[in-house]
């Protein structure tokens, strides 16, 4: 048994390494022609945002669909590559690791938290993969994270807070309270909001962080029922909303007080029901678009073909647009390869499914518009007749933080 | 201190290597045992005897430092030992078995007394390997021998029967090299076979240590020990030599009437 | 509102805020309840504890859809949660019996997996809204500013549930048995007891309890297939504080950590979710085994 | 076993009660004790062709990290017999430590695994000095709460965490080394490189497990009392596992910090803690190679049903269920105790 000792072993372990090493390189070799444009597409399918990330999945399935109906580039299909972030970070570098070192996947389009986009993020930036985001979180459009190969499909809460923040300010009064999500996204959106309302002069009367996560905001809400502030603003996302607008009902405060939220998403109005009534909230897109802009009823049209009816979600319309961003630049540059995509990328002017949108260039932050709705749950023509379009801000680059702001050198 | 009753007191030799000074024990309102003072001479076999519910196992524990007293006093070789964990009473030298079996059962017999011996070395090494200390393995092995567990090294503790067990905690207690053993109710359980080599292999220990121990068969110890502590309701009734107790009143009334 | 402050905070609000906090502790009593029973008593880590929570909720909902009837759903629900206790312990916890504490921990972490997973397959992934039924809803003033009716229902009725469950510990032969077990668990045997009908009875009862609070909790926050989780931290904390086994411990500890929730909400917000384990922390560094914890039950 | 008699669930709530706690069940054949020797070799020899059995190098790589956390774990619950809910915290002190250290100081990333492992070290000298007081399920919910308090402690220190978006810029695409330098973007380069730091870790907690200290642990966790009343003080040599299981933990996370070129929040949460436990378990704790299985075993579940069905949960939950009322002893412990009864 001696015989078999390190000696043995080491000889063994540096002959696997040798081989090891070659391989990547005879992979990448035989990959080059013909093969499928890969696209990687991690989502939490399971987990807390599972509705909105299958329906990501669904409208991005779409986009591939139309992308090689239409021939493809070159006779090269292109292929989805879809993977369950689990809406944890560590899943998703270890699956973004996947898709790049594994799969060879040529592009990266997905994430929905900010924690799991900047750690997509920081994984494919390291490789020099192009990522383009999904999320309502711009973190990684600070220069800290970002890098030449990061885009944002998404809006972000600069935007959509703003754009609330604009339309209803003038509207319902200038005494404002805030319950704000006590994190980097939470404080964004509450920063977008108060620097729309300074334009309006509004007063803050009362600035209230919670822990993310709370099951229960009655502990908060005595103390803002008895400032009868104008306007709340919940600076917060997903189920914390839900929960925080269902309470917020419960304690009375929409007797004396307009509900707003920066983001109000398609998924958590089902989730929470009648208690979202009059709740005004920013969204990227939601399907009674389709009442004014062609695309949106073309794309809508499309989904509804492909999907029994049903209508796409803000979230699904975004799992669209990130990938028909990516191929659009593929067909543009002729090219898959990452600098020419990220110039073509660049350079896109496209209408895709809500009007137009382009890409800024110090940050790759997308410009487009922001609509801001009112849930409703009365006069639905359909159970999904859940918003009413109150108002809408066309794209424009001043409603964005600036590139200075952000840490970008001019 | 001791509540009235008229003690008889022998003569004590040598210093006490062990003494019990106005012990006494509460359990919430329960009083398991009170002002108990007793000293115990060095050498030989002291046993301490009583009825059920007498507060022996109480004061066995309270000696052995399992247990801290609420009120009282416990002096080895002179020196207060009240309150010292327990780790502390074993390296000072005392070392016990309990009443209820209480080895290491996953573990091998001679590791069982190995794993004990070594932790006379007060340092325990993090890096150096087990078998750098032969001298420990041989210690064990000759303890094993000592108490009749030659044949049985490699078997698990827990494979063993009741009285082997009860062999190997003897042991386990020995390798400590201690100059006082406390032995719980030590043929607890046991055949008479079984209780007829415990009771040898006692009395063979008594050579080299001091020997504590207590027992409900009064008859098993009368022979054997050099002096007797009876306990009874909590407190100290007598004590003295086999003689000095067979003849006291009180222990024939509340012990020996009754058995008898 | 009056003039009085203290530390910076209208004392209106203060007590507001207390009886806020009194809300949220008895749901937390509920749930820590029933965790405690089976801890204290069959040294049983119920790691499914959230999913029975939740699973109440979604039972209670799911009944309140069909019938419009709260109050049938307030009695379904922990019936329901209760008979799959029994099964629960019947079927799988029982060959545990006797072999370490890993193991039921184990196995009722692995439940819980299932019994999320069972519920986002039977009712979907996003949740089900629910509000207050229509005979609760609205806010009451109290004097010291409003307050929703259905919390203040909440605290009697948990109050209710509390009450009779204490008539029950302390007023019957089963309850004898029960209280005498968390004393010292070899009594119940030397009394002659079927110990194994015993443990199987409070694995059914605690169970029944997480499905209550699971159904008074579902319209303070609608239901998802996750909302248990949060809650088993939660009960855990209070069972620990409390003591395990300790009815009245986890009566106590409820309501003080529902208190201490409120009152960091108020004062220092970001610091709320840590301090319920800074409590906990604190408690088991004082008393090792909480507030009213015994020794005994455990080595 | 009197535990029948008294509570249902081992009276003394600890593992030693559980029949998994039995490394040395059985006599040990002349096969296994000539494994038992050479333990080392042979859990390092299937180490190294292993991530050409698994599905993608990054998951080898974090299986070995996630085998290193559960091995430094198992010193802890299996050989001590101390279950510990606050492991997490070790973990992610050893993730922060290093990550902190390369992105906010610059740290050559050897100084940062020093500097990660050394952070850990601290908080379970501090964890375990108050935890170490209270026994059983108690301990097992202090470890808990405090790793909690840990976790927010890092949690609302943003400046250096990134808080909830979790601490990013971990890059380290090369590692220059005295006379050569390694691509860290090559997976395989990576994954032996990351080797050979837990090779040199498993090295060493096989020497401290064949130590007298390591023979004091056993008696531990088999009899505490009676380990007290051999001499040992126990309370010391619980606190001394408890931090060098704190620093193998927080290796392991400086390791994975680098790896994974973040830190998110979650790894100190408790949950993370719990995956530990279920990792031990699975591999069969107080078993040498126990945590690797278990941290592989746990790692491909879930990524081969994450990839057949959304509803791997179901499956995982059954899958757990039914190893412990089948297979209690882990799936290393089973294979052990089947070689001993086949007489190997």
């Amino acid at each position: 048994m001696t015989g078999f000792d390190r000696r043995g072993l080491l000889r063994g372990g540096a002959a696997a390494s040798a081989l090891a090493l070659a391989a990547p390189a005879l992979l990448r070799n035989a990959a080059a022609q013909g093969k499928p444009i890969r696209i990687g597409f991690p989502v939490p399918l399971t987990g807390a945002f599972g509705a909105e990330a299958n329906d990501q999945v669904r409208a991005a399935q779409l986009a591939i669909k139309a992308f090689n109906e239409a021939g493809g580039f070159e006779g090269r299909q292109a292929e989805l590559l879809v993977r369950d972030d689990k809406l944890n970070p560590g899943e998703a570098a270890t699956r973004t690791l996947e898709l790049i070192e594994k799969d060879q996947v040529n592009f990266l389009v997905g994430g929905l938290s900010a924690a799991v986009t900047l750690s997509i993020n920081n994984v494919a930036r390291e490789r020099g993969v192009i990522y383009n985001s999904i999320t309502q979180s711009d973190a990684i459009n600070e220069a800290k994270d970002f890098g030449r190969t990061t885009f944002h499909e998404a809006l972000n809460p600069h935007m959509t807070a703003g754009a609330v923040g604009r339309h209803v300010f003038p509207k319902f009064g200038k005494r404002v309270a805030f319950l704000s999500a006590d994190y980097a996204y939470g404080h964004e959106m509450m920063r977008g909001f108060k620097r729309a309302g300074e334009a309006s002069g509004i007063q803050v009367v009362a600035d209230i962080r919670h822990p993310i996560g709370a099951s229960d905001y009655s502990a908060f809400l005595p103390r803002i029922a008895a400032l009868k502030p104008d306007v709340l603003c919940l600076c917060n996302f997903g189920r914390d909303q839900v929960v925080s607008i269902q309470q917020a009902t419960e304690f009375g405060l929409k007797r004396t007080t307009k509900l707003v939220a920066p983001v109000l998403l398609f998924t958590s109005r089902k989730a929470g029901g009648e208690a979202f009534d009059g709740v005004i909230g920013g969204t990227s897109y939601y399907w009674r678009l389709e009442d004014t802009v062609p695309t949106a009823k073309a794309f809508n049209d499309r989904f509804r073909a492909a999907y029994n009816g049903a209508v796409p979600s803000d979230y699904g319309a975004l799992g669209y647009a990130g990938v028909r961003s990516v191929l659009e630049a593929v067909k543009a540059a002729k090219s898959v390869e990452t600098d020419k995509v990220v110039a073509a990328m660049e350079g896109l002017k496209a209408d895709f499914y809500k009007g137009p949108q382009s890409f800024r260039k110090c940050d790759h932050q997308s410009i487009q518009s922001v609509l801001v709705v009112e849930s409703k749950s009365k006069d639905m023509k359909t159970p999904d007749d859940v918003f009413t379009i109150v108002g809408t801000e066309g794209p424009d680059e001043r409603f964005l933080r600036s590139c200075d702001e952000l840490g970008h050198k001019a | 201190m001791v509540s009235g009753i008229p003690v008889p007191r022998a003569p004590v030799a040598a210093p006490p290597i062990l003494s019990a000074q106005g012990l006494g024990k509460a359990f919430g309102k329960f009083r398991a045992l009170s002002g108990v003072t007793v000293d115990f001479p060095e050498g030989g076999i002291t046993a301490i005897i009583g009825p059920n519910g007498a507060g022996k196992s109480t004061f066995f524990n309270l000696i052995s430092g399992a247990v801290p007293p609420s009120e009282g006093r416990v002096l080895f070789r002179g020196r207060d030992i009240t309150g010292l964990p327990p780790h502390r009473f074993a390296r000072m030298g005392i070392a016990k078995s309990f009443q209820i079996t209480n080895v290491f059962p996953h573990l091998t017999v001679r590791e069982n007394v190995r794993v004990a011996a070594q932790a006379r070395n007060v340092r325990v090494p993090l890096f150096r390997d087990r078998s750098a200390f032969p001298e420990l393995t041989e210690r064990a092995e000759a303890l094993l021998g000592a108490v009749g567990l030659g044949h049985r090294l490699d078997r698990l503790a827990r494979e063993l029967a009741h009285g082997e067990q009860r062999a190997l905690e003897i042991a386990v207690a020995l390798a400590a090299e201690p100059s006082l053993l406390l032995l719980d109710e030590p043929t607890a359980g046991m055949s008479p076979e079984e209780t007829r080599a415990m009771m040898d292999l006692v009395q063979r220990l008594a050579e080299t240590c001091t020997l504590i121990l207590v027992e409900h068969k009064m008859k098993l110890v009368m022979g054997l020990c050099r002096r007797l502590v009876v306990l009874h309701q909590g407190q100290l009734l007598a004590e003295g030599t086999p003689d000095d107790i067979r003849a006291h009143p009180e222990v024939r009334r509340v012990y020996l009437g009754k058995s008898a | 509102m009056s003039e009085l402050t203290l530390g910076g905070f209208p004392l209106d609000l203060l007590a507001l805020q207390v009886v806020t906090g009194v809300a949220l502790g008895a749901i937390y009593v509920l749930v820590g309840i029933g965790l405690s029973l089976i801890f204290g008593l069959m040294n049983v880590v119920n790691f499914a504890h959230g999913a029975f929570f939740m699973m109440g909720a979604y039972v209670g909902v799911f009944l309140y859809g069909y019938t419009g009837s709260f109050w049938l759903s307030l009695v379904a629900a922990p019936l329901a949660m209760g008979l799959l206790g029994l099964a629960v312990e019947r079927v799988l916890v029982r060959p545990l019996y006797g072999r370490g504490i890993d193991d039921p921990l184990l196995l009722t972490f692995g439940l819980s997996y299932v019994m999320i997973e069972a519920v986002r397959i039977a009712f979907g992934l996003t949740g089900l809204p629910f509000g207050a039924p229509p005979e609760l809803r609205g806010a009451v003033d109290l004097g010291i500013g409003y307050f929703p009716l259905y919390r203040l229902f909440l605290i009697v009725f948990a109050g209710i549930v509390v009450g009779a469950l204490w008539l029950f510990i302390e007023r019957t032969s089963f309850g004898l048995v029960i209280r005498a077990g968390a004393r010292d668990p070899q009594i119940v045997q030397v009394l002659g007891i079927r110990i194994s009908r015993v443990w199987l009875a409070i694995f059914g009862l605690g169970c029944a309890l997480a499905g209550l609070a699971g159904i008074l909790a579902a319209p303070l926050q609608g239901v998802t297939p996750e909302m248990g989780i949060p809650v088993l931290a939660e009960a855990f904390v209070v069972t620990v504080v409390g003591g395990m086994g300790s009815l009245a411990g986890a009566v106590l500890a409820g309501l003080i950590v529902g208190i201490v929730v409120a009152m960091t909400s108020l004062i220092a917000p970001d610091m709320t979710k840590m301090a319920i384990f800074a409590l906990m922390a604190l408690v088991l560094l004082v008393r090792p085994r909480g507030l009213l914890g015994r020794a005994g039950a455990l080595g | 076993m009197s535990a029948q008699t008294t509570t249902p669930v081992g009276a003394a709530a600890s593992p030693a009660a559980s029949p998994a706690a039995r490394p040395g069940a059985g006599r040990t054949g002349r096969w296994l004790a000539l494994a038992s020797r050479h333990r080392v070799a042979l859990t390092l020899a299937f180490l190294v062709v292993f991530p050409w059995i698994a599905p993608y190098q990054a998951l080898a790589a974090n299986i070995l990290v996630l085998g290193l956390y559960a091995l430094g774990f198992n010193l802890l619950f299996g050989y001590t017999g101390l279950l510990s809910f606050g492991h997490a915290a070790f973990l992610g002190g050893g993730a922060y430590g290093s990550g902190i250290a390369i992105v906010h100081y610059g740290l050559h990333p050897v100084l940062a695994l020093v500097a990660g492992t050394l952070l850990a070290t601290l908080i379970a000298v501090a964890m375990g000095a108050l935890a170490i007081r209270t026994r059983g399920i108690y301990f097992a919910m202090t470890t808990l709460a405090l790793s909690m308090c840990v976790y927010y402690a890092f949690y609302q220190a943003e400046s250096f965490t990134g808080g909830e978006n979790g601490l990013r810029g971990i890059n380290v695409p090369s590692l220059s080394l005295p006379g050569f330098r390694l691509d860290l973007l090559n997976p395989t380069v990576k994954y032996y490189a990351v080797l050979a730091v837990v090779g040199l870790a498993v090295w060493l907690f096989s020497r401290l497990l064949s130590s007298p200290f390591g023979a004091a642990l056993e008696a531990i966790r088999e009899n505490e009392n009676r380990a007290q009343a051999c001499g040992y003080d126990v309370r010391r040599m619980k606190l001394v596992a408890f931090v060098i299981s704190g620093a193998l933990c927080g290796l392991a996370g400086a390791l994975q910090a680098i790896h994974l070129s973040i830190v998110p929040i979650e790894t100190m949460h408790y949950s993370t803690s719990g995956q530990a436990v279920m990792m031990a378990l699975l591999g069969g704790m107080g078993t040498f190679f126990g945590p690797f299985v278990g941290a592989a075993t746990f790692s491909l579940l879930q990524d081969g049903l994450t990839t057949l069905t959304s509803h791997w949960q179901l499956f995982v939950g059954a899958i757990f269920i039914a190893f412990v009322l089948f297979l209690p002893l882990g799936i290393w412990g089973e294979v052990l105790a089947r070689l001993r009864r086949a007489g190997w």
